[in-house]
Order: structure tokens, then C-alpha cells, then sequence
């Protein structure tokens, strides 16, 4: 089944991308979903601001969701990442993989999440009470 | 020939626009239109030393000869957090991609 | 803050229990879902029964979400489980889990399935086309 | 003294019902009463050698002596699945608890 990608200014959907890796089949279902803290590196956060390279993101996502699939054997996988201003409290990114039994599925969600968090181009300010600034790792 | 450049996140915000089209000498490198850059946007110098480099969409070293109508981006650190990070480096990961 | 630990008949209901991890200081939510398969052990399934020993089931959640907490150090920790008869393709048990960075929330979240899986008391028969069985590991 | 048993999954099903209260000798152990019930159930032989024992809703050894108005259950091995349990027995688990 193809993989689900989003990239969106628009809220996340946590339940569609869970309907979109549920099937017969699926045992069970890992799902990351990343969230606006409202605090980072001591500084009180008062929202984020995601800028995407929207095409080559696009195809990151997919090429990292490829090797996921060929090395966990997971079959179902949907990815969605937020771009634009998002506040405390909001998804940033959600992740959500299926799979007959769950220890394929919770290797695979970290590995998707880890890897798309350092080679996906995708970059955050964060916006403090005293200032803001690209997040760099 | 022509190139295009696109900038993202801090990149942008310094040199001010989101893209421009920059004329290249015949069989430039990235490496050439980065140090061309950096003659125009002295700006860009610290966050420059941190990117790395996308051509049409796919990483790939300085020493990349580019050709006519290729879509050149520098890439910041993303702000990836957690264990992972501290593990390997950007530049390690996508060296083993 | 004191664990959503519930143990019902009803439909589990995903976004309540993913409310109830949620806080501004959190930064990454891990969901586990145990979701009924349509085969197992190369039988049809029809549908499954789980039992449970629910007062016991009850406090040994609550001592393995004490012992993720201290782990861990994670917060914020919901844990459903259903019993009764259920159809393939629903939940039969959802675990969320937030933190303020994600790494934590992904081992609590598998310490907590895996545990519960094999030390709490909630048993399943697997009723197939040809015949029925309590699963036994 | 009374002991009360309760009957959960395979073993309800063979012994028909949820609940029972057993009469058992003062200073009795849970491998006593699980001989009672045997040679009144001897078709919970086989699953009753694969069980844990609970007393009052904590996991217990078989040495365990009762007292008067003790909850008993036998505990048959739950449906885990995954690796973990290839790694682990229950048991092993239920020690380092």
C-alpha cells in the first residue's frame, strides 16, 4: 500500500492518519506525535514558526519511509508534518505505523521520527517572551 | 548558465527573498556559487559554514558540478533534538543514506 | 499527576486518552494500540473474548506505570484496556505516554505493553472459523 | 477456614463457574488447595500445571500459607506475544518484580 505523506499548513488529523495504516491485518499501531512545549532551552516558548522545503521534504519522507518498510517489513505507514505558526499545545508532526505484531512497528516509528527529524529539510523558530531564533539540533 | 537558488528558514530571512536566479560560470561547483554568494551576503557567513547542500532535491557534496536550470539549496541544521542527535551527525547520517 | 488507568467493555476512545498525556509541557506522545487481527497462529479469526481478573489487572497497571514513571521519569501515562467480545480491526488495549522529549516516551510506552502483556491478568480466546482457544502466549 | 477462589478464562470454562468458597485446614498453602481442586476437577490438570498463583491480587509462591477470607486465583500464562516473551518467562519477570 502506498504510504500516506502530508505536509500542511493546516491542523493534524490524528485519527485519519490512524485509519490510514489500520487494515485486517495490522496487530498493532505506534504512533509519534510531536508537540509545541512551551519551553526549550530555558526560554518560555510563545509559539513556533516551521519553514519546509516543501518538494525535498516530500521526497525525504518517502525515501525514509522506503527503508523502513524494506528493513521492519512494516507495510502501512502514514507521515504528516505541520509548516506555518503552531502554538503550545499544538502536533507538529505525526507519525503512525502499523504492523502484524509491535515490536516492528515501534522500531520503525523511531526510526521514521529520528530520521526525519536530521535529514528531512525542515526547520523551526522558536518564538520566546525575550526573542526568537532558528532551532539548530 | 542559470542556476536557482531557494532559501529557507535563517537563510532566508537574511539575504531577504525566497529565491533568486543567479548566473553561473560554465562547469561551477556548488562550492563557486557558495563563495559567490557570500561575496553578496556577507550576512550569510556563519549560518553558511553550518549547511549543507541540496541539488534538485537530493544532498550532495560541495565538488557537485552543477548544469543549466538546476535548483540549488543550503541547508541549515534542522533542529532535530533528542538522543539522535548526539549519536551521529547530520553529515554522517546522509553519508550513509 | 495520577494515571488514567481504565479497564471497560465499551469502544476505547483514542483522543480522550491522548487529552489526558497532553500538558504544555510536553513535547512528544507515544500511543501504542493493541488492535485485533483477522488471523493468528494460521487460523481465521472471527472475533475474540478477553477476560479479566479486573481488580488485580487494575493494580498491576498501576505498579507498572509507577515503575515507567520512575524509570523514566515520564509524567503523563494513560492506559485503557477492553474486555468482552471484539471484532477484527478494533482496540483491544491503547497506552499513551508523553514527555518533554520523545526518546523517554518511546521506552516507557514498550516497557508498559510488554509488561503488560505478560504480567497482568487479561486473558484471550481467539474464536476461529473452526474452533476457539485461550491463547496462551 | 474459607478461601475464597475465583475462576478466570480456560479454567471457569472447566469448572463451570466464576466463584467458589473452599473450606480449607487451618495453616493451608496454595499448593494444597490446588491438590483440592484437582482431584475435584481433574481436567484442570493440564492447564493448572502451566499457572501463577494471586493471593489477594498479588502474584504469590505456591508455599504461600492462606488465612480466612483469602482471595485465591490461579493464573494461567496471559497472551503476550512479541519478542518479549522469548526473552523472559513469566516467571523470571514476576521474580524481579
Amino acid at each position: 500500500m502506498q504510504p500516506l505523506v502530508q505536509l500542511t499548513r493546516e491542523p493534524l488529523d490524528r485519527d485519519a492518519l490512524v485509519a490510514a495504516v489500520s487494515h485486517p491485518s495490522v496487530g498493532g499501531i505506534v504512533v509519534f506525535e510531536g508537540v509545541v512545549r512551551d519551553n526549550a532551552r530555558g526560554k518560555q516558548v510563545r509559539y513556533l514558526e516551521y519553514d519546509v522545503y516543501q518538494e525535498m521534504a516530500e521526497l525525504q519522507i518517502r525515501s525514509i519511509i522506503a527503508e523502513a518498510r524494506q528493513h521492519w517489513g512494516v507495510e502501512h505507514v502514514a507521515v504528516a508534518h505541520r509548516f506555518g505558526r503552531m502554538e503550545v499545545g499544538e502536533a507538529s508532526v505525526i507519525i503512525a505505523v502499523s504492523s502484524p505484531h509491535r515490536a516492528e512497528a515501534f522500531e520503525a516509528c523511531r526510526y521514521i521520527i529520528d530520521t526525519l527529524k536530521t535529514t528531512v529539510p525542515i526547520w523551526k523558530k522558536e518564538v520566546a517572551i525575550d526573542g526568537e531564533e532558528w532551532v539548530e539540533g | 548558465m542559470n542556476i536557482r537558488i531557494r532559501y529557507f528558514a535563517s537563510l532566508r530571512e537574511i539575504v531577504g527573498q525566497s529565491e533568486e536566479v543567479l548566473l553561473v560560470q560554465e562547469g561551477g561547483r556548488v562550492a563557486d556559487v557558495c563563495a559567490l554568494l557570500l561575496e553578496r551576503y556577507p550576512r550569510l557567513q556563519s549560518v553558511m559554514d553550518r549547511c549543507i547542500y541540496a541539488v534538485n532535491r537530493r544532498y550532495v557534496t560541495p565538488e557537485t558540478v552543477l548544469h543549466d536550470g538546476d535548483e540549488l539549496v543550503f541547508i541549515p541544521p534542522m533542529g532535530g533534538g533528542g538522543p539522535f542527535k548526539a549519536r551521529f551527525s547530520v553529515k554522517e547520517i546522509l553519508c550513509n543514506h
